[in-house]
């Protein structure tokens, strides 16, 4: 029973709960606000994992810019409560139960294995998860895929311009 | 007479082996005067198409009288033979003179040759057709003076003339049917000739069909020929190839050099097949192997017989297949008389003859030949009764004349047959022509009871027509068709197939009735015709005698119709003592063969004897009846009777006959029409409807179908296809999890 | 060893398509050009042809004049030409047709002329190429380019509804040959392990070889014969009646045979005269030369178990095509139907696996491709005049047009196989040879009847439109053919005749494949004589050694992994 | 020490979480946000099996997500904007044009 654990329960079930208000709020204000309290318990959680800089980035990226996008747009559409929630059609029954299944089905699975962390001396631990190590081999081993995705994000840039242009 | 003169007529001028190579100039130069006349004749201009096409008959008759010559040359006693290709070195064929020009086409183990052959038969027969073909030429350069198709029509002759002898000539059956077609086809063009005549041009199509009926039957038939001598080959051992004065090296050679459907090579099975012979092969042998295992070969033997029949039938114009004939009719008279009445129509006849060895082997055949023959000779006779169209009457005459043949073939008496072929050929060519002359000088008037009365304006027309109806129907005897026609009905008397000797004594009585028929209609044309005064309804007042191009033809042929009966005396000796008949002596090298395998096989008795004058004078009386009852109807009965009604049933009699007894509407009602009508179902229900419509456009429609169903899964919600999409993500997981806990 | 010893297929092929590029570099305006273009480019083809025709060795061996280099070698495909007697008979038929196509549309084409001679320069060259390809896979190529110009000369220069035509043909074709794409490869698979198999016909025919003769004495022998088969033969056994099927519809939709046919007279009655000869001189020979060289030998033991079928088959087509005949009112449609009963002539004869039915066939393939090529020829001449395919327009006409009618009457006899003309020796022949052979006599007796329908329904036609009295005042003043129209006549009523009286040096070529032929087809007939090895294995020139040691033959990775 | 287990428990969990809202909510945004969720439960199971093995590629993977993410994102809403523009709604129920 030691701190990691309590820790590791505490921001799962944090996580859980706000992942669950995503889903379930009305308003989308409200699904966005409990969106970015999971990304930041995610993040505790990577920290546990010892991956720091991903959590920072998961913070600065995900929590910092691409929430604040989401939070214009609904502001932009200024969109109320969800008048209705979805009538459940078939489409959805099924969706929901697969999802559903689909959960049943990786806990069984996932219930099967047993996982251990590795065991890392000192020195590895030390460098492990750091931004040296990361950007050490994006630079060297991954350069090709990171060029390709910064190209990627600006091709984004510009379709997002084009596509919510009204007129230029 | 003397020496000098017989050995004279017993050298040729050119010795056989010199001619025998040219024999097929004898084709060539008809089918070469067709050529100019066909292509160039238009430019030719008229007086040279008559030159071409006539010369070129002339020069045929002239090469046809060296090979006749040549086959009878027994120059210082050595008789002409030639070596039997199908049989041993010393067997050799007297009296024929043959040249093979090599292979026509050769395919498998099958092969056919240019190989013609004269020899006293078909030498009769070349003579009848250039010598009457040339002089119907020559009619016809005046009988055709106003036709502008005049070199369409000469072309078209000479063609018939180069079939005809090919015909005539083929030492196989293949080249034979050659010929066969070939005087079909050009009939067909004749009969067809004033196409713009939409009758005349359908009565050429439905004797070209009618002749395929034939053909069709004479091709099977052939085929059956074909198996047969090969299941022959293969079973037949050293006895029977002795039998036939042959040996198995031998005749394969000669097969596989002439090819298996050559007369020899077949006369030479014939010669193998009877019992007698002791050989594994005979009549009763069942066939061992090939499409024709099981049966016997007599079996097929006579099924091919009777198919050849068939043939026959169509070209001969016998029961069922006549009905072309009268409307034949609708070619140009000259056409008639060549190829209506001398040659083609003959060709049944002279088929039987030249296979006469295979025909003897089976006397179902025979019979069914004679039995058929005498029935259409009756019917034919009857019909002609009460026909009033000139052409008409010789027409039926013409197919009754053949029945009569047919009756000759099919009860054995084949020389009788073949003299009667000749002497018909004669004096029938007569008739028609004399006919034709009738209608030139009458404005194309062919009703004979609007004509009559015509002995005065056209002398020698009437003259030679009146020698010819004596001659036809042999109330004056000492005409050629007396005898011949007696021969006939003397052999068919005395001739006996085994196992249906019944049939000979029918076949007889059928004959007496003939005659006297014959003698009824061929009088009352003739006195309709050519006595009592001209008709009342009569195109021209005054009738005019045709041109000498017109008569001397005429006067030839009435000529001949008189002197051939002394090819019916028994003047010649007989090997084996007695005298027999100038022909059957004259013959007896072609048909020797076939009285050997009769002798043997024991399924005919060829009677030998030669009639009695008792015999011809009851002949002579029969026929006498009949032309006395026409000229008691016609001269004094019916003239007397002008104006009265005429009793119910004689009209109803009468219209049947008139009408030909319907035998055409029968054809188009339970053949032609059903033919059609399946056709048009078939078309419209089988293709159209079930093929194309339901089974081709069906798919299509199907497909098309199938697709339009499937687009209605394209409901555009994304978050069904997601759903879906989970759905499979689940099943997979799910399938994955169960592999791995089993 | 000149360049001609090697090269003569390929020039004899390609010229066409040389002269193609050549119409293609003149401006479309230029119409007499273009014609005389593709004139010379056939004649000079036809000359050509001819020679091959002459260079052919009766007596030598069975494919001669080859020429053979590598090409897709891993796929185990080589660029490989060569004739027998039957493809070399056939091809002398195609690149005759070639001018006188052209002939006939100078004037019955108006529209489109350089797109149009385009098509027949390009058509001319797939089907030479079909005729005279030794790899299974280059055969389909061509085989499958042919449609592509037919398509359009019916789609484009054809009748009234001449899409609905053009795309059923095109259609109804396809669908058979795609399962034949399947067979080809399938039986490519089958032939050998990898580097063994191979696309050459002479390769694949051997390697089945052994197996089918084993097949023949399993399917026809005791029961103990079907132990220990070869897995070749195995696999035969369980999937050779499938690849036999797949490959017999391709040929049978081609050829066509009753019940597949209903595409021909479609096709036949839209496309343009040019189409129609085409169609039926040529095309319709590659389903019969299909069977025969293909579908049968590769399997005889399945032909062998399907033949009395397919014989049926081929008598109903005889029959029923002649019948159908009566029933037509629109001419084309007339021809169109005789093709299918004399296809079915021609397919009897193959089936009935005698040497006279199989040279009767090959004979009547030529036969056909010249009669029927003339009738729809002439017709189109008179088409050109009165713009009307009914039988009632007409009636007639031989007063104002003798010359024509002449010509026509001609060929009809030849159709109607009168004897002397070409028609008789090949008709003759096959109905013989299916008398001769295994299939019961009833084959033969009706196939037979063929003969007195045939008569009836062209000379039905005949009387119809040029006898009688002139009905119609629109045909008193048709002029009769013009110099031209006699030209182009002219050769094949010298066939006609010359074919008739002189068919023997046509028959020695044909006569060597045909035995061959036999041979092959009957390995799978239980009681036939088997022949020797060395007459049914295919022999033909290997690949030169030097492109070999360039590369060696072993398929890559893609392929090989397959077994 | 937390076994790796726990981890990939809960990434399960968020991940089928996000499957279920991007199937039965209507409404786009919202979807959106669950696509985003279901993307982070992803990323924990990279970094997860990065501490597994000890070897950071995981992290490398996440990083590069994280930024598809954003692209996809900012794709995602400007598509949203223009939607709304033309239909007046973010109802995906309205938004089904592309059928048949």
């Amino acid at each position: 029973m030691n701190i990691e654990l309590v820790l590791f329960g505490v921001f799962a079930v944090m996580t859980l709960l706000s992942a669950g208000l995503v889903i379930t709020a009305r308003s989308p204000i409200n699904s966005a606000m409990a969106l970015v309290s999971t990304f930041f318990f995610l993040a505790g959680i990577y920290v546990l994992l010892w991956a720091h800089t991903v959590a920072v980035i998961q913070v600065l990226v995900y929590a910092g810019a691409i929430m604040v996008l989401f939070l214009f747009v609904i502001m932009l559409l200024n969109l109320g409560d969800a008048p209705h929630r979805g009538k459940p059609t078939v489409t959805r029954l099924l969706g929901g139960a697969s999802a559903v299944g689909l959960l049943a089905v990786l806990g069984v699975t996932l219930g099967r294995m047993d996982a251990q962390p590795a065991r890392l001396d000192a020195q590895a631990q030390a460098a492990f998860g750091t931004m040296a190590a990361i950007g050490q081999s994006i630079f060297t081993t991954w350069l090709l895929p990171f060029e390709a995705v910064s190209l990627l994000l600006l091709v984004a840039m510009v379709g997002a311009v084009v596509v919510a242009k009204s007129r230029i | 007479m003397d020496g000098s003169l017989v050995e004279f007529f017993r050298t040729a001028p050119i010795p056989p082996e010199v001619f025998s190579p040219s024999l097929g100039l004898i084709i060539l130069l008809p089918l070469l005067g067709a050529f100019v006349c066909g292509v160039f004749g238009k430019w030719l201009g008229r007086a040279n198409v008559h030159l071409v096409a006539c010369s070129a008959i002339a020069g045929a008759f002239v090469l046809s009288l060296l090979a006749f010559w040549a086959t009878s040359d027994a120059a210082g006693g050595r008789v002409v033979s030639m070596v039997n290709p199908f049989g041993l070195e010393r067997d050799t064929i007297r009296y024929a003179i043959a040249h093979d020009y090599g292979t026509w086409f050769a395919a498998g183990d099958f092969r056919v040759n240019f190989g013609l052959l004269v020899d006293h038969l078909s030498g009769i027969l070349l003579l009848i057709i250039t010598g009457v073909g040339f002089l119907i030429h020559l009619y016809s350069t005046s009988y055709m003076e106003h036709d502008d198709g005049y070199w369409r029509f000469f072309a078209y002759l000479n063609l018939f003339v180069a079939a005809m002898l090919t015909l005539v000539m083929a030492d196989n059956l293949v080249l034979l049917f050659v010929g066969w077609e070939g005087v079909g086809m050009a009939s067909y063009l004749l009969i067809g000739f004033w196409y713009t005549d939409s009758a005349k041009a359908w009565a050429g199509r439905k004797a070209f069909v009618t002749n395929r009926i034939g053909d069709f039957a004479f091709l099977i038939a052939t085929f059956l020929l074909i198996l047969t001598v090969g299941a022959f080959n293969r079973q037949a051992d050293a006895r029977d190839y002795n039998a036939a004065g042959s040996s198995r090296a031998r005749y394969e050679q000669g097969i596989s050099q002439r090819g298996p459907v050559t007369f020899k090579g077949l006369e030479k099975m014939a010669l193998a097949l009877p019992e007698g012979t002791g050989g594994a092969v005979s009549l009763a042998t069942p066939i061992e192997s090939g499409p024709l295992a099981g049966y016997t070969f007599g079996g097929v033997m006579t099924a091919a017989l009777l198919l050849f029949l068939l043939g026959a039938a169509g070209k001969s114009a016998q029961l069922p297949l006549y009905v072309w004939l009268p409307d034949a009719m609708a070619g140009p008279t000259p056409v008639s008389a060549l190829i209506h009445a001398a040659t083609m129509v003959t060709a049944g006849v002279y088929l039987f003859c030249r296979m006469s060895s295979l025909l003897v082997l089976s006397p179902t055949a025979m019979a069914t030949i004679a039995i058929v023959g005498a029935l259409t000779s009756l019917l034919a006779a009857l019909i002609a009764f009460a026909q009033d169209d000139i052409k008409k009457v010789l027409a039926y005459s013409t197919v009754s004349q053949l029945g009569i043949m047919f009756m000759g073939v099919g009860m054995g008496v084949f020389w009788a047959a073949a003299m009667h072929l000749m002497t018909h050929a004669f004096f029938k060519a007569c008739l028609f022509l004399g006919a034709g002359s009738v209608m030139h000088g009458n404005g194309d008037e062919t009703d004979i009871k609007k004509l009559g009365g015509l002995w005065k304006e056209m002398k020698w027309t009437h003259a030679t027509f009146l020698i010819s109806t004596l001659a036809i129907t042999g109330i004056f005897p000492f005409m050629s068709g007396f005898f011949s026609k007696d021969a006939i009905f003397h052999g068919v008397h005395h001739n006996h197939l085994h196992g249906l000797e019944w049939v000979s004594t029918f076949v007889y009585v059928m004959g007496l009735l003939i005659t006297a028929s014959t003698a009824f209609y061929m009088s009352r044309v003739y006195l309709l015709t050519f006595t009592g005064k001209r008709s009342k309804e009569a195109k021209l007042a005054h009738a005019h005698e045709s041109a000498w191009h017109m008569t001397l033809p005429l006067v030839i042929l009435a000529f001949l119709a008189f002197v051939t009966f002394v090819y019916a005396l028994p003047l010649m000796p007989r090997t084996g003592g007695g005298m027999q008949p100038v022909f059957e002596n004259f013959l007896s090298p072609v048909l020797r063969p076939a009285e050997a395998v009769a002798r043997a096989a024991e399924t005919v008795h060829l009677d030998t004897s030669t009639p009695a004058v008792g015999d011809y004078f009851f002949a002579w009386l029969v026929a006498l009846s009949g032309g006395a009852a026409a000229a008691f109807a016609y001269l004094k009965f019916f003239p007397s009777r002008v104006g009265q009604p005429v009793p119910a049933f004689a009209r109803a009699v009468r219209r049947t006959a008139v009408n030909k007894f319907y035998v055409d509407e029968l054809y188009e009602f339970i053949i032609i029409r059903p033919v059609k009508f399946t056709a048009f179902i078939l078309f419209r229900v089988v293709d159209a409807l079930v093929i194309d419509t339901v089974l081709v456009r069906g798919t299509a429609y199907v497909t098309e179908k199938v697709g339009l169903g499937l687009r209605r899964l394209q409901t555009g919600d994304a978050q069904a296809y997601a759903a879906i999409m989970a759905l499979a993500i689940l099943g997979g997981a799910v399938y994955a999890l169960l592999q791995v806990l089993s | 060893m000149s360049f001609f010893d090697t090269h003569l297929l390929n020039v004899v092929i390609y010229l066409p398509l040389v002269f193609a590029a050549l119409v293609l570099m003149l401006p479309s305006t230029e119409h007499g050009q273009v014609r005389t273009i593709t004139f010379v480019g056939m004649l000079l083809d036809l000359v050509f042809g001819v020679w091959a025709y002459f260079r052919f060795e009766p007596s030598g061996a069975e494919f001669q004049m080859e020429f053979r280099v590598p090409w897709f070698q891993q796929f185990g495909m080589s660029y490989h030409l060569g004739v027998d007697g039957l493809a070399v008979s056939l091809l002398l038929l195609t690149v005759f047709l070639g001018p006188l196509v052209v002939l006939a549309s100078t004037t019955y084409i108006q529209h489109r002329i350089k797109e149009f001679h385009l098509a027949l320069l390009v058509l001319q060259t797939t089907m030479l190429g079909a005729l005279a390809s030794m790899d299974v896979l280059i055969f389909y190529i061509f085989f499958e380019a042919m449609l592509i110009p037919m398509y359009l000369m019916v789609g484009v220069w054809g009748a009234e509804d001449r899409r609905m035509a053009a795309v059923k043909f095109f259609l109804y074709t396809l669908v058979g040959s795609l399962l034949m794409l399947v067979a080809i490869v399938a039986v490519y698979f089958i032939s050998g392990g990898p580097g063994v198999r191979s696309f050459d016909y002479g390769t694949l025919y051997n390697n089945l070889l052994a197996a089918n003769q084993q097949l023949a004495a399993c399917a026809n022998g005791p029961e103990g014969a079907c132990a220990n088969l070869l897995p070749l033969a195995a696999t035969l056994h369980t999937y050779g009646p499938w690849m036999f099927a797949a490959f017999a519809l391709a040929f049978a939709i081609k050829v066509p045979m009753w019940p597949v046919h209903t595409w021909l007279p479609d096709a036949h009655v839209q496309a343009p005269v040019a189409g129609s000869m085409i169609l039926a001189g040529v095309m319709l020979k590659m389903g019969t030369y299909g069977f025969w060289r293909f579908a049968i030998p590769l399997f005889p033991v399945a032909a062998h178990a399907a033949r009395p079928f397919l014989a049926v088959l081929a008598v109903i087509g005889i029959v029923y095509g002649a019948l159908m005949c009566l029933a037509q009112r629109d001419i084309k449609k007339l021809i169109a139907y005789s093709s299918v009963s004399h296809l079915g002539y021609c397919m009897l004869g193959l089936l009935a696996v005698t040497g006279e039915g199989a040279t009767g066939s090959a004979y009547q393939m030529l036969n056909h491709g010249i009669s029927t090529g003339a009738l729809f020829l002439l017709f189109g001449f008179l088409y050109e005049r009165r713009h009307t395919r009914l039988m009632s327009d007409y009636g007639g006409i031989a007063k104002v047009m003798p010359v024509f009618t002449a010509a026509f009457v001609i060929i009809t006899f030849s159709s109607v196989a009168v004897p002397g003309t070409n028609g008789f020796i090949g008709e003759f022949l096959v109905l013989m040879g299916t008398f001769k052979s295994t299939l019961p006599l009833g084959f033969g007796a009706f196939a037979t009847l063929g003969v007195i329908l045939g008569a009836a329904y062209m000379l039905w036609m005949v009387q119809k439109v040029f006898f009688g009295s002139i009905t119609h005042r629109e045909n008193q003043h048709l002029r009769d053919m013009n110099l031209r129209e006699m030209l182009t006549t002219a050769p094949f009523i010298v066939l006609v005749a010359v074919m008739g009286l002189m068919p023997q040096p046509f028959l020695d070529r044909i006569a060597p494949s045909t035995d061959r032929y036999v041979a092959r087809a009957s390995v799978g007939a239980p009681g036939a004589t088997q022949a020797k090895d060395d007459q049914l294995r295919v022999e033909v020139m290997s690949l030169p050694s030097t492109a070999a040691a360039a590369r060696p033959s072993v398929p890559a990775a893609p392929l090989a992994v397959r077994e | 020490m937390v076994p790796i287990t726990y981890y990939l428990l809960l990434a399960a969990a968020l991940f089928c979480m996000g499957m279920f809202g991007v199937l039965v909510r209507t409404n786009a945004l919202v979807v959106f946000m669950c696509v985003e969720l279901m993307l982070n439960a992803v990323n924990l199971t990279f970094l997860a099996f990065a501490r597994m093995h000890g070897n950071s590629v995981g992290h490398v993977s996440a990083f590069f997500v994280i930024a598809v993410a954003a692209a996809e994102a900012a794709i995602g809403l400007a598509i949203v904007i223009a939607v709304f523009r033309s239909r007046g709604s973010v109802n995906v129920d309205d938004i089904r044009t592309m059928k048949h």
